[in-house]
């Protein structure tokens, strides 16, 4: 696990990336959020400057505030459910995702490519599949109709040209390809890595280096991506981990479950 | 499943028709409830990853030797690998197959699929919910905006159908309904006609019930139907969608039911640790252990052992503390 | 009201038509009806000889049991729900009779036609009618997807040639024109009057008098009916109301809401 | 309903979207909820003939002026009376309309109708509740197997669309997504934020609230937020559909309010006979005596009188005393 120390604090990449990505959530929004890194995010930032962001649950959940020290093994638990305002069935909770009242969908990846196209299916050819990944679950539902914060870890085989298979449609070949292929709506927005946060060109849809996190330079992570990163014109470094942030997702996560 | 991908509304029709649907009482064992599954049937399993899973109907299928059924679940988890590697099914349709996020990707589940000794058909998690709902409700089909432009859609071709609303000229996809020949749904309490009441979280269980052929149920414990009656708006799954109710305490152990007991989480370490070095070993000790072994489901429990179904029930009942 | 005296026993018209609609119901059917006389027919059925009879109501109800003297307004208030298995959402009682759990549609009718058409809408043309009345209700969804009785008075204002406007589809226009123009399942099964139970030729699906009640001519069904009516082969006579359900009918309905 | 028969997804997305849907407080008096309606709207009404209309908030909408409304409703009963006479809607769109069963043929609607003054568009019941259920999954129709060989389907030909089904090739009709303006729906409890939990018949309304572009909840009481977090699992409409939480006792009087008051037969008999002898006379005197006259709905409520309200309030407990 790499540690950095910009400041007095030393810290996890994981909780680096969930730190970083919870500021990128906006008070009363509406996020669609998956079990681990972005349950933590999202948890953050209700804390400390969101009060009124409203989390769902594929499990069927909407508003809950989890607690302390009992994360849930997948958002299909009731430990997903303490203190929510509404239960539903899972189906109809992702039906929000279609109606249109969800602002982020909000979920880790394992293998993103320059349009950020989403794979968690299938490396090498799905009839022939060196890995059988465990697959979608509501990632290509949530990508495909809402826009899209991603957190992962930042390797090179992580960050390739191509997937080997777009579970979770970002931009698809670039361009207005999305839009084009039939979903009008949504897109990725944000990749937030132990690196740096990362966006899509307006036009292009390649993507592009917003912001390093402290300490780190653009060609580290040039270094650690599978193709060639666009470099925002202004070139922005993020504050590093408060010591109250960090805190925070330590009372979450005592147990390091997903934070180690 | 055999037979075309939409079964046409006329045999839909028969098949319900063909049913006694009084008021009648369906008690009976897990042994009696596992004849009531044939080979090779479509079967669905309602709850979802860890759970309310009918794990205890699961189990009894494994024992009773029933082959080649497809299994359709909205997220599947363990019992998946058991259902692979006991032979019970051999195609799961779902749109999630591992043990769980925490415990990494399944290596049973890979050895089947990657070896191509079992099928995994991934479907969206909101499209095998619609596909169950357009089967509940008597519809051969239901528009989504989702697995559009994706290759999740595009290695289901065969399966769905590209379409434009007719009023709006929009693109949609249209997916199939599934109609399951069988449903196994555990649930918290039931009544001996069957009609169940769900608490917490229900995931696609009414849906499941509705587009079902029928519906086997276990149950934590049978309730009188006076109980029933006394609060019908509780009530999710009506009595004459079921062939079967079952009373299984622990029923879905060693994955949680709401407000009961959680996931029992030494169990699923153990099946972790089993696999994770000898996949296709482990998980034939764990059935042999724990699936063929025990004389019965309490003989089961007995494996789990009281101190640890004690610690999830106490975490279970958390839910209702605050 | 017309008041018959084949027994001991005296009764009114609509008491009549209940018993006997009540009486072609079957133990163990679930009947999907409306309120009235189709109410009270059903709930005498599952007393005297059908207790594992199922009974919904449109409003959402799976199960009750009316409560003596307290008859509903309609099937959508709480009345309906009274001791009932399971209240859900009115769209999906509905959809139960589309997803093929209903064995029987029960109802009352305004005008019926010799196909057993019911029209419940507009007397005279949909577009200037000299009557608008109150409409279809779930009536056209029932009539549609399952197999019906009808329960009404015999008057030849009633019973007529064609209806100004299909609500509820009977036989449409006889022969196979129901499955042809789309309905595959279910059709109009038996029509209940005050004065003869009806049925519908296998072929033709034209109005057939199956049996009299007590002390009525074919001759006075046919001079009540405004076309011309089949006869079955073997005419019968229905036994007249027992004094048990004419107890029972009184016990329910004992302010004469729907039996006067 | 002004614009096509059904929205395009980005019109819908753009009108959520542009809603502030953090949790918020909501909670306001009658007249200021009705300043949510615009003249025009289409307007979908909750609960279901003599239930849990919403009869307060109609009742603020008429004295506010409010006209030209298209309205909706699974079973249109007195209100619609009201909504016609009053000249707040001209155009009702549902399944049946007249007071109820027992009480005969709406004379006022008759008049209406009749007379070219007001329209009343009949649907099927189950097809209103689809075209609701479509537009809150946001998809712009749903396939059906009624209004088909009909008459019923025959009149609105323009507005629904027969089809076969991509997979079977069976024959099916479409009808089109409804997506009201403002849904008006009446609750027994809801927190400051919009949370609503239904006791007992739900008929459409969770669809409708999902399908509007915004709720206006009226609610017998206002309960805390952590008591709906109590019981999660009974909230049906959720805060972020909501714009406005009024409280209101007696809300739906003289209607039906599940498990707290019976409907107001004194009421509904005295409206029955007044537009007996004179539909438009009747229900002007209504009108002006009911609607226009009471200073607020206090006033009204002391026009009901409180020995009726007391006797509808035992009867409406009843349901709780099994």
């Amino acid at each position: 696990m790499t540690e950095h120390a910009p400041t007095s604090t030393v810290y996890t990449a994981s909780e680096l990336i969930a730190i970083m990505a919870g500021r990128l959530l906006t008070d009363g929004q509406i996020v669609f959020a998956g079990v681990g890194i972005p349950l933590l995010a999202a948890t953050l930032a209700q804390r400390v400057f969101a009060p009124k962001l409203t989390i769902l649950f594929e499990g069927g959940v909407i508003g809950p505030f989890i607690k302390p020290g009992e994360l849930p093994p997948s958002t299909n638990e009731q430990r997903c459910t303490r203190r929510a305002n509404m239960v539903l069935p899972s189906t109809d909770v992702l039906l929000l995702l279609q109606r249109g009242y969800v602002d982020v969908g909000f979920m880790g990846g394992a293998q993103i490519d320059r349009y950020g196209n989403l794979n968690s299916s299938f490396i090498g050819p799905a009839d022939k599949p060196a890995i059988r990944l465990p697959g979608t679950g509501g990632g290509n539902d949530i990508s495909s109709l809402t826009d899209m914060i991603v957190a992962m870890k930042h390797e090179k085989r992580r960050f390739v040209e191509k997937v080997d298979f777009v579970t979770s449609p970002g931009w698809l070949d670039g361009d207005d390809s999305r839009r084009r292929r039939g979903l009008p709506t949504g897109g990725m927005w944000r990749v937030v890595t132990d690196l740096a946060v990362m966006g899509f060109d307006a036009q292009t849809r390649e993507m592009e280096v917003l912001a390093l996190h402290p300490g780190v330079t653009f060609e580290q992570v040039q270094d650690n991506t599978g193709f060639t990163l666009r470099r925002a014109r202004e070139l922005s470094v993020t504050t590093p981990p408060q010591a109250e942030e960090l805190a925070l997702i330590r009372e979450l996560d005592p147990g390091r479950l997903y934070t180690a | 499943m055999s037979g075309p991908l939409v079964k046409d509304y006329e045999t839909l029709r028969r098949e319900i028709a063909a049913r006694d649907r009084g008021l009648r009482e369906k008690v009976m064992s897990l042994d009696e409830a596992a004849q009531l599954v044939a080979d090779g049937d479509h079967v669905a399993i309602g709850g979802c990853t860890l759970s309310r899973t009918p794990m205890a109907m699961i189990w009894s299928l494994i024992r009773a030797r029933r082959t080649g059924l497809t299994v359709s679940r909205s997220i599947t988890s363990t019992e998946g690998d058991l259902i692979f590697a006991s032979g019970l099914g051999r195609k799961i349709v779902s749109s999630w197959f591992s043990q769980g996020i925490v415990w990494g990707i399944s290596k049973v589940m890979r050895h089947h699929v990657e070896k191509g000794l079992a099928e995994f058909d991934e479907w969206s998690h909101m499209a095998m919910g619609l596909r169950y709902r357009a089967g509940g409700m008597g519809i051969p089909f239901m528009p989504v905006r989702s697995m559009i432009g994706s290759d999740v859609g595009r290695i289901r071709a065969d399966e769905v159908r590209p379409m434009r609303c007719p009023f709006t000229g929009e693109e949609l996809l249209a997916v199939p309904a599934l109609n399951p020949d069988v449903a196994l749904l555990h649930v918290q309490r039931a009544d001996a006609y069957g009609n169940a009441q769900l608490d917490g979280l229900q995931f696609m269980d009414i849906d499941i019930a509705m587009a079902a052929k029928k519906v086997i149920l276990t149950t934590e414990r049978i309730v009188s139907n006076d109980q029933i009656r006394r609060a019908p708006d509780h009530t999710r799954i009506p009595f004459f969608t079921v062939e079967a109710v079952v009373e299984v305490p622990y029923g879905s152990a060693p994955h949680e039911c709401y407000g009961q007991y959680e996931p029992i989480f030494a169990q699923l370490d153990r099946y972790a640790a089993l696999t994770a070095k000898d996949p296709i070993g482990g998980v034939k000790q764990y059935l042999d252990e724990m699936v063929y072994g025990p004389k019965d489901w309490a003989g089961y429990l007995a494996e789990v052992g009281l101190e640890t179904l004690l610690t999830a029930s106490r975490r279970g009942r958390v839910i209702y503390n605050d």
